[in-house]
Parts: C-alpha cells; structure tokens; sequence
C-alpha cells in the first residue's frame, strides 16, 4: 500500500502547477471566460510542451503510457485552477477509447497527433434519454456505400466545439439499453452530416450537442466485436470517473483553501471570524469531507487503472458517489464561510460549486451509482 | 384547534385565485414556473394590476392605498402569488419603506411616496451593506455631512438588490462619526440620478446581474429626504427589519418548486423509465414535502397565534432557518431531477426549461442574506440558552 | 384557522400535569420499572378520576366524546413523563376499534367499563411479517359450533399483559395483504388458546406476543362488513398515530428542556458549557426540529378526527413521517450536549430517545410513510 | 500508489485470519455477531488463545511478549478481529497501561504487570473522569496524600468502564493541590481488592452495565504503585492518550455491521418481500459502504504515510469524527432493518437477533467518549484555522 506519488509524477504536478499559475489565475480566467473563448491556446500548448497530453497515449505512439495515477495530481491541479482546457475530453475520454477500441492503423493515425496536442478529439456517447445509464445508446450505425453512416443525438459533449474528431458510440443491433450491439466510430467534425450546437455548461466550459445526420463514420476496430466496444466503453468511463473524481477532489481543495485563508483573515465585529466557534467546527467538518474526498479519488485512480479486474468496479462506484458528495459538502461550506462575496461570480469559490456540480452529472450521478454499487454488493 | 379557513379567507382565497388566474400574463407565468427571475417589466406590470385591484401593499392601512389585510389574508395573497407563480410585490417598496415612512416619515413624505411605492412609479433599492459591514450592519461608513440644506454623502454600498434597475435608494448613512456604533446613522431616500453615483454590477454565481455596488462621491441629498431624526436612522433600520415576517418563511415558494420537481420527474426519463416511478426519489419529494407542510403550519401557529409570540419572540428564527433549508433542499433536488439535461447554460430568454441548475447555485444565498443561518443560530441561542 | 387549547382542554392538560408531576417524577418512574410493574395502578386511578380514560368514549357510553384533539395535550403530557400506563393501548386504539368496528351491543358492553378505566382492552393487529404493512393479516378466523376461533400471531401488543380484553384483526377472506376480507375480533384474555408471551420494549414499556390457537373470538359487529372493518383499522391507526405524535413530541420537548437547563449550569473548563457557539447552535437547530414536531403533531390529530375525510391521510403520513424525524433529531442533540450523563439509565434524557425509537416503529416507520405519502401525492 | 497488500501482508492476513476461524469458539463468534458485548469470559479467554499465539499485544516490543508489528499488521489483527467478530484486545491493558509502562515505569513494573496484562490475568480499567470534569480532564480532584510508604487516596471516578470486571485501575490523582491544574497530578496502578473503595454500577441507556462509579475512602496504595515520577502524571495521561491510533476509526467495526446489516435485510421481509430489495434501503447501504470505504482508505493513507501525519498531526481527529458518524449511521440502519421485530428488550444472553435498537441507543456514546465530537472539532480547527 502506498499513497505517495512517484518522483515522475511529483516533478510533473509541479510544472503543471508552474503553468496553471502563472496562466491560469482566477483573474485571468475571468478574462477567458468573458472574451468568449472555449479555452486558453497557450495553457494548451504548455500541456504539449510539458508532454502532458502525451502522458495517457502508449509509449509506441509518441506517448508515455501513463495511467489515471499519473494522471491524478495533474487532474487535481486542473480542478484547483478550474481548468477550461479540452483535456478531459481529447487526453483522457477520446484517447482512452482509441487505445481501448481502435485498432492499431487508426491509434497510429490519431494518437500521436493527440499525444502532441495537434490534435483535439471528443467523447461522444452520452444521449439525453440515457440520463445516467451508463449504456444507454440510441444512436444508430448503418452500412451504406461501402462505408457506415451515423444518426443520432449526442448530449453534452465536453470541448465539443474545439474537437476535430468525435469518437461516437453508435448501435448496430439491438435496444438502447443492450450491454452488447454497440460499435465505435470516429466521426470527422469537418463531414457532411455533423452539426455541433456548441454551448457553455453552468461552469462555463464548453460543450456542445453532436447531431448526426447520415453522418459518414469509421469504425474504430471491426465493428461486429461488441465485447471490445461494451470493454472500450466500459473502460472510457471509467477512465472519466478517476478523471473527475481526482478534479472534484483539487476543486474541494481549493475552495477549502479559499475558505480558511477567508476565516483567518477577515474580520466582522471587531474579530476574526475564524474565532467563531460554529464557523471553526464547519471547517472541522469540510476538513473531513476533504480528506475522504482525496482518499476516494485515489482509490478512483487504482480502480481505473485495473478496469478489467473483476473488483475495481465497486470502487469506481463507491468513489464517483463519495467525492461527488464529498467535495459538494466542502464547496458549500466553503460559500457559507465566505457569506455575500462567496455568491458572486467575480470570487473565485462559487466556482467550485459550480464545477463539482456539473462533474457530478457525468458518468452518472450519486443515486445512479449508489444502485450500481448496491448490485454489485448486495 | 383547526388547520382550516373560515369560510370568509375561503372565499378570498378563491377570489385571488381566481382574480391571478384571469390577469396573470400567461407569458410571466411560464417564465417563472421554468425558473426565470420575473423581469423588472413582469414586477412593474403585475404590481400594477394588483394596485388597481386595491392589493399591492396588502399590509398598509387603506388611507395611503393598501389592503389594510390580517395576517391570513397578507399570506394567502402571498401563498397565491407564489403558487401561481406570478411575481411577488416588490419587497422594497412594499414591505420595507413603505412602513417605515408610516412610521417615521413625515406627512409630506408619506403623501409624496406611498402612492408612487404602492403603484411601483418609483422603483426603491436598499442601501444598507457595506463591503466590511457583513453581518455587523451598523459599522457602516459610507458618511453625509450637512452642508445647508443638503447632505452631501461620500462612500460605498455593496450587495444593492436591483440598484441597476431601481430609481431610488433608502441607505443608511453616518452623520455622527463621534458617536458611537449604532447611534450617528441617518436614514437618507437618494435619487439615484442624482450626480456622483456610480453603480456597478455584481454578478451572482447563477451568471445573472442581482446585485450591485452602489459608490457616492460628493452626492447632494436635500435634508427634506431624511426619514425620522438625524442620527436616530437606526431606529427606522431596526423596525424595517422586524418588520413584515410574513414572507420569512417562504413556504410558497417551496411548495410551487416542489410541484415543478413532480412535474420534471414526470417530464424527465432515465433509460426508458419516468424518473417519477424511482422509488428513493420518491422517498425524497415525500420526506420534502411532509416537512415544507411542517413549516407551513408552524408558520400559521407564530403568525396567527398571540400566545406563540409571546412564547418566542424571535420565532422568526425558526421560520427563516428552516425556510431557508427547505429552500436550498429542494433547489438541490430539482437540479438533481434534471441532471444532466441540467447542465447547459442558457440565456435568460429561454422560456422552457429554466437555469434549474444556476438557481440551485443562487440559492446558496437564503443561508447568507437577510440574516445569516449563523446569525439566526446566535438570536434563537439568546432566546432559549440566554 | 386556530391553534389554542379550549378551556376544557387547557384544564384537563394542567390536571393531569400535576398528577403526572406528582406520581411520575422521573425518579419514581425509575423505581416503577424497577419493581418490575407493569404500570403504576394509583396513575391509572387517576386518569379515570380526571376523566381521561373517559375523553374518548361517546356521551351515550358514559364518556366525553373527545377527539384527537383532545387528546393531544394528555398525549404529550405522557411523553414528557415517560408514562408506561395503558393508555394508547386501551382507551385510544382499542377504544377507537371498538367505537369504529364495534355493533351497539358490543359497545355499550366494553366501553363503559373502558370509561371507568375498570376495563383495560389492548389493540392486537401488527404481526411479524407485514411489518410496516399496515393491512398486513395473516391471523386466521373460522366459524365453527356456531362461534368463531382465530389462529395466528400479533406482535408487539401493546399493554399485552394488562388487558383483559384483546380487540383482534383477522381475516376471513383473501390473501394477507388485501384491503378486505378481515373482520374484527374481541378475544377474552381469559380464555383457552389464548397465550400472551409478555415482555418490556426497549423504553421499559410492557408489550406482549399474543398467540392465537383456536381461540374463541367474538366479532365486533358483522363480520362480512369488510369495508367497516377496513375503515375501523385505518381509523384506530389514524388516532394511533395522532396519539403517538403528540407523545414524541412530547418527549421531545422534555428533553429539549433538560438540555437547555444542563447548557445553563454546567459548567466545564470554568464557564457555563452553554457559552460555546457550537453548543448554542446545536440547541437553535434542535428548537427548529421541536418546533416542526409540535406542528405536525396537530397537524396529526386534525387528520386523525377527520380521518374519513379523503384529504386526510397525507397529514397523518406527514405527521408521522416529520414528527419522528424531528423528534429524533430533539433527542439525540439533548444526550450530545449532555455528554456521559445522557448515556445513563439513570437520567432521564435517554429514555426519551429510547420512547421515540419505540413510537417511531409504531403503526409504520418514516421509509413507510414516505412510500405512502408518495402514492398519495405524486 | 496503490492499495495492494504486499505478499507478506496478503500472508499474514491469511495466516490471521485462518487462526481464527479456527480458533474462535463460535458460540462467542455467533454472540458478538448477534449485536451482543462479548461477555469477559469471552474476552479473557481470547485474549488469553491470542497470547499464545504471541498476538495478544500487537505494538509491543517481543521482549515484553508483544508481536512487535507494523502498522499494517496491527490493522490487519485488528480488521480480522472486528470481521470474525472476535472479541477486541482489552484496551485498557494492552492499549493503554503497556504502553505507559513501557515508557514510564520502572523495570520491576514492567517485568511484573506486562506479562498480566498480555494474558490478561490482570484486567485494568481506567480511572481518570470524574464527576465535574467531562471534557476537562485536568480538573480532577480526586487526591493522594503521602504517608510513608502509602498514598492515602480520597475521592471519586466515574464512567469507568468494566470497573465491576476488573481486578485494578490505573487512576489519575492529584497529589499537590496547591499546583496549577496540569502539574500536580500522578499516576497510580490501584489493587480494587484495597480496603476503602466502592464500585457502584451506572447503567447506560442501551439497559446495560459498562460503567461504574469507583469510590475512593482512605485507600492505601503503596508508594511502588506510582508510575513516573510524583506531580508528572499528566504526561503519562497525555502519552496515554495519543497513543495507539490503530483502532480510532473502528473501520473494521462499520464493516462487519454494514455486512450484518446486509444479512438481516436479507432475512426480514416486508408484506412478503426481502426488505433487501427495497430500492431506499439499497441506495441507503450503499452511501454507508461507499463512506466506510471512504474512510478506510483516509485511515491507510495516514497511518501509513509519513508525510500525511507531517501535513496533519492532529489527522486522529479527521478519524475519530468519520468513524463515529459512521458507526452512528449504521446502527440507526440497524435499528431502521430490525423495526418493530427489535422493539422487544431480551437477555444478553440469547443469542439470535441480539439488542439491535440497544446498541443503536448505546451508538450515541461514540460521539462523547474518547473525546466529544466537539473537542475534536475543535482540535482540527485549531490546526487549519488557528
């Protein structure tokens, strides 16, 4: 048993921390934000630079073949900085599902331009009447031509607006709820048929809604393999859940951080208010949320890291239920402590909120993990 | 001991029903039951229609335009406004201002502003928040020194409510800086087209403007516009806040948000299935609802009941705390029911389909303004630890 | 709309305060349990001499023809005295079914003798597999040599071993679960086949295991009336639960009282324990939560008198629901503020958890009346 | 990172845990299972198989019949212990007062009581609280007055727990009044058989007898009694009391109860269905699990980590709080699964279905003993806040 991170990954945290710092300040993400940007150019060419978005892609492609602990400290920093950047979507979904569900001619294509930063791709698989299961998938796959066309609506696609690629789940045979039936595909934003509403979601990143219309669309290995697709799937989301648990958790402690300087500095009544006792026993309080929070993102990392064993899924569950709950007890507390300035959108804590909010609602939510986890134990 | 109206508040009850149902703009209506903020035209619009109906300041005695009503009555309009959902009467005007130029106002003033408050001609802010002041109200700075007949006020307001859409602000200012904490304050109405003002937005994390910063620089104020004596403004600023707790509780607000969470899960599926039918959702809209009633008959009991009064005083408390929890509950669920479908950040235009999601963040706020849970805490803890 | 007692009310409440004052001091309670007493029969005396066992028996039976609501006051009176008499048993449910399911004969031969207090009746309906089931019967009953003999078992029979007469659901007809089909049954103590496997509950009141073999059993009034039956046990659950709401937030008001005078003398690291913020806040949350219990406590006893009104049952599930979880909340704050001392047996803080707990399994939990005011609202 | 047992753990948790299946009579298996208190026979005779085994002290040196174990391995007797359920190692011999020998007494001490203590020929139990003292431990009074060879020892402790079982106590006393309150205060081993003291039972809430109050009139104990130096007594307390945080979190405790109450929602039926399929108690299990989970890992990563202890020493706290919310949490959903089926108080001595809704009630002293929730609080605040 060990929770210490490795030299590689400390030295690796750091230099993120370096680049989120110095650009990615509350300040200059308000500025972002308010000149309509989808996200920083340069913060995304410094997570090139620092090989970052080359960590998840296999060594043979360019990459270093880094896994979802390596790529904890980093999705914490992102979480501490509230992040913009496409790296969820492109480094961790979208790769993630190539080197689960590709086949090696289409990684060699797409992984080493990911692996650079040269290249944006998107997870698109959530549908809207899915809601938070897991394996809901409407979407339909057609051999036409010679070739499969795609129709189907796809809900929420992070960065969906900067990705050149969409990795699309799409169903060949069977009912949308059906563990098997299912292909994926690699959509080209640029094709005929693909129409991207983009929008912000209520943490202001940017998202979009994929409609496929008889979109043109390659399988990513032979599409009649459905185990490989359901394990690719499988895989990609679990891959998300260590990802945001590990950024809700850097989102708490930051808001927590927020918090305490706020009681040891700010005065009401002639005092500190972090002399109030009541004020100090809610901090007692968001500290044990935070460290339950930092523990289950962990064990979120492990468990994704070894999404094949046949145990790491009640821990993917339990994790995804506890940080979401966990850092959400820590953000509210954190906007209490600060009273007025806490509910307004030029300081930086009601940010976290809104983050850990919209974190919660991917890869299915406390009550949907709570059931999953309840029949994988009970 | 009964839980029902006499059959006059019945028929009143339905009066106003009735009265909503034909005058409510169905425009409004929607807009507020998918979440909207009401537009300051929706406010100005309804309290309007409400005026001519003779309702728009239902607790004022008749004489300066009110309804002169009883407690039943103020919170069945309330609870009607609320249910419809049509816009509540502008609490500023209405609730705050208005009694206390009945109060401390002279005759001139009354005459002058009752009518232009009931009819919504002047749209009131209040000024009262100060950045550093917090929940500490009277280490307010923001100053006027008289200089012949005007006072010429130097300072900052924060946390304004609606300074960018109102005409008028009533503010707390220090005359007396010798004095001490609660004594010097002044209760000054300022028009806020007056020169030297400056207002600046201050966006709520909803991403919606609510609020402002209010800055005076060498602003003229003609002493004619002070309320009661110099130096005595903190006796108009303690009575506006006791004043008018029929509204504290907000139990019709939880119960029109709880019916549209029962219309979302019946709206919103998850794989195939009505979200209406999951069982430990249901559990929650039940356990939310059985105690929204439990706060609406508490509720009835303070407002409508001497003896509970007097038995606690500060009963108020109680009806803010768990209003308040109520409130911030059931924003959670709905944003829960809409869940993803929740996520995307629309412009405040949209009718269907309101920012659940964003006023789930707002609502974070019950806790903080208007008396903090902890400043609540620390009054009930006075009056039942001593 | 209004929420004072009448004078009768307020004057039947005072008397039967200071008879409580003076026979059930928490230190006399204590002795009375530990004689090994059922209840303390000179209190019993009492409640008939006020005229308490009589409220609810109509006019024409030599009682007041009080409701719910009359009961209310006495109810709390008795939670906040931690009462083991037999009074939920006998004169509130048992008297209700008989009041509701019970032909003229039979009433005019029990009810009397109730009135007096001479007669202790008791309720016997829940059995151990229908748990919060309120319909649930399994307890058979067949004509035979022109009477009738029942079968089966009731758990948890309130005031078991005081009663000489049980008033006793069984079922003719269909399935346990099923709305019709059961009648209602007076059981002689006395008689063969019927065992009664007496013991205390977890808040020292008496409670027996009726056993049913071939026991003779009278019906109430005509046994195929099944919709009387139906209406006659969902109105002695409707004044049950009216009765235990009072009585929880009864208990619960004792035991936030106990608290605020502990926060007002104990002193610990020489000051008053009642100076600490968290403290104070504590007692302000536990003042919400009473507050909300005392409402819903009339809120229950309204529904309870008009229980055959269609709009009632969403207050007595309410009721029951809120009530419980209010009064809990009471509870458990006043043994934290009172640390060790609240732990022993020997005060009386923790007996008021141990009643609520005990009240709160009655006549269905909170899961179970949540499931039902969801059926009835959504 | 990773959470991986090494293969020698893995070893030696199979090694414990085949000891005691094998070992452990399943009359007391069943009994603790059951939700009963192992009785001290019970405990006597495990901790006396354990000893033979050389796992009766697990943190202590070999020289003084301890296993000399990591903390993993502590862990792991510990977590195997709860899991079987066997009775827990007495904590006031093995704990507490080894410890404290080890490190204050002198060699005739040790070489006398710690082989006793491991084999639990002696059961100690502790004297410190005192009426009037709660979270104020310091402010004892119970006194030790010199003469000759003697302390005569006056005064009075309470919530001593298995007093009425123990053969000795390990007391604190003051023995300078005039001294300020943390100095003047000695630790002394007391022989309970010595003329003079009283034990009287305090029953606790769950009907129970756990604790005690000791009364002490002219007791004499001789002065070779003393542990440490006179008037040092506080910094035994204090070591005492920071000692051995193997077991703070009771990780090991919440899991076997959350598998109980997996078997009894298993068993119980509601209107002819397994309460195990009820959709609420599901998803409650679940939250339950998943937060045990939580703090199992928070438990690991600070027992474990060296730079976690450094970032925050006062982490026993974090422990202490989740551990006891969580234990509270369980038992209620204990008591919530048996409902009316365990409304009925038995005898400690059956065996099936055992005091749930007791131990439910008695649940609530986790959050008073060993520190209040509120002194814990206050403790990590003063780390993060200051």
């Amino acid at each position: 048993m060990n929770f210490e991170l490795n030299e590689d990954q400390a030295a690796l945290a750091e230099s993120l921390s370096r680049l989120l710092a110095d650009r990615y300040g509350f300040e200059k993400r308000r500025a972002l934000t308010a000149s309509g940007a989808a996200h920083d150019e340069k913060t995304w060419a410094g997570l090139a630079e620092l090989g970052l978005t080359a960590l998840p892609v296999p060594e043979a492609l360019g990459g270093f073949g880094g896994g979802a602990r390596d790529l904890l400290p980093a999705m914490q920093a992102f979480g501490r900085s509230l992040s913009m950047e496409p790296f969820l979507a492109s480094a961790v979904l979208a790769g993630t599902a190539l080197r689960l569900g590709a086949d090696e001619a289409m990684q060699t294509r797409l992984l080493p331009g990911m692996a650079s930063g040269e290249i944006v791709s998107a997870w698109a698989h959530d549908e809207p009447a899915g809601r938070h299961a897991p394996l809901w998938v409407e979407t339909r796959a057609e051999r036409k031509d010679g070739g499969w066309k795609l129709d189907g609506i796809k809900s929420n696609v992070p960065a969906g607006g900067l990705a050149r690629y969409f990795v699309v789940s799409a169903r060949i045979a069977g009912a949308p709820a059906d563990a098997n039936g299912c292909a994926l595909f690699l959509v080209d934003a640029k094709d005929a048929g693909v129409a991207l509403r983009e929008f912000r979601l209520v943490d202001d990143t940017a998202a979009g809604e994929l409609v496929l219309t008889q979109a043109a669309a390659q399988p990513l290995a032979n599409p009649e393999d459905s185990t490989r697709t359901r394990l690719a799937i499988q895989g990609t989301v679990a891959a998300g859940i260590a990802a945001v648990c590990a950024d809700m958790s850097g989102a708490a402690q930051a808001a927590f951080d927020l918090a305490m300087d706020y009681l040891r500095t700010r005065k009401q009544f002639g005092r500190l208010i972090g002399e109030n006792q009541a004020l100090r026993h809610r901090a007692s309080e968001m500290l044990v949320s935070l460290e339950m929070a930092r523990s289950m993102a962990m064990a979120a990392a492990v468990a994704a890291d070894d999404a094949s064993a046949e145990d790491s899924a009640p821990d993917l569950h339990r994790a995804k239920l506890s940080v979401a709950r966990n850092a959400r007890n820590v953000a509210l507390g954190a906007i209490q402590l600060h009273g007025g300035i806490g509910m307004t959108e030029e300081y930086a804590v009601g940010h976290y909120l809104r983050r850990i909010h919209v974190l919660d609602q991917m890869f299915g939510d406390a009550d949907a993990h709570a059931a999953r986890l309840a029949a994988a134990l009970l | 001991m009964d839980l029902d109206l006499t059959p006059e508040q019945r028929a009143f009850r339905d009066e106003v029903r009735t009265f909503i149902r034909e005058k409510l703009p169905s425009e409004i209506r929607e807009r507020l039951r998918a979440g909207h903020p009401p537009r300051k035209q929706d406010t100005v619009a309804w309290q309007r229609i409400l005026n001519e109906r003779g309702w728009a300041a239902p607790h004022w005695p008749k004489r300066y335009g009110g309804a002169d009503l009883g407690p039943m009555e103020r919170l069945i309009l309330l609870d009607e406004a609320y249910r419809a959902p049509a816009p509540l009467p502008q609490a500023f005007n209405v609730g705050m201002l208005g009694p206390v130029l009945m109060k401390f106002g002279t005759p001139a003033q009354c005459d002058h502003f009752l009518p232009r408050l009931a009819n919504l001609d002047i749209w009131f802010c209040q000024g009262f928040s100060e950045p550093g002041s917090g929940s500490d109200l009277a280490s307010l700075r923001t100053a006027a020194r008289r200089e012949g007949d005007h006072y010429i006020v130097n300072g900052q307001k924060i946390w304004t409510t609606t300074a960018h859409l109102a005409d008028w602000v009533f503010a707390l200012v220090r005359t007396d800086t010798e004095a001490r904490k609660q004594e010097g304050i002044s209760f000054l109405l300022i028009d806020l087209r007056t020169p030297g003002i400056t207002i600046r937005p201050i966006h709520s994390i909803d991403g919606e403007h609510h609020l402002n910063e209010v800055f005076f620089d060498e602003v003229r104020v003609p002493v004619g516009n002070l309320v009661g004596q110099e130096n005595k403004g903190w006796d108009c600023a303690k009575f506006l806040l006791s004043n008018e707790r029929t509204g504290i509780a907000n139990v019709g607000l939880c119960r029109e948000r709880l019916d549209y969470a029962r219309e979302l899960a019946g709206r919103y599926t998850q794989a195939g299935k009505p979200l209406l039918d999951d069982p430990k959702l249901r559990a929650d809209i039940a356990m939310l609802e059985a105690e929204t009633r439990a706060l609406e008959i508490t509720n009835w009991r303070f407002l409508l009941t001497d003896s509970e009064q007097k038995r606690l005083p500060a009963f108020a408390s109680v009806l803010k705390l768990k209003g308040t929890e109520l409130q911030q509950e059931i924003n959670a669920l709905l944003a829960r029911i809409v869940g993803p479908g929740g996520l995307e950040r629309r412009s405040a235009d949209e009718v269907t389909h309101g920012p659940i999601a964003p006023r789930y963040f707002l609502s974070r706020a019950a806790s903080i303004y208007g008396g903090t849970t902890e400043v609540q805490k620390d009054i009930l803890a006075k009056a039942i630890v001593g």
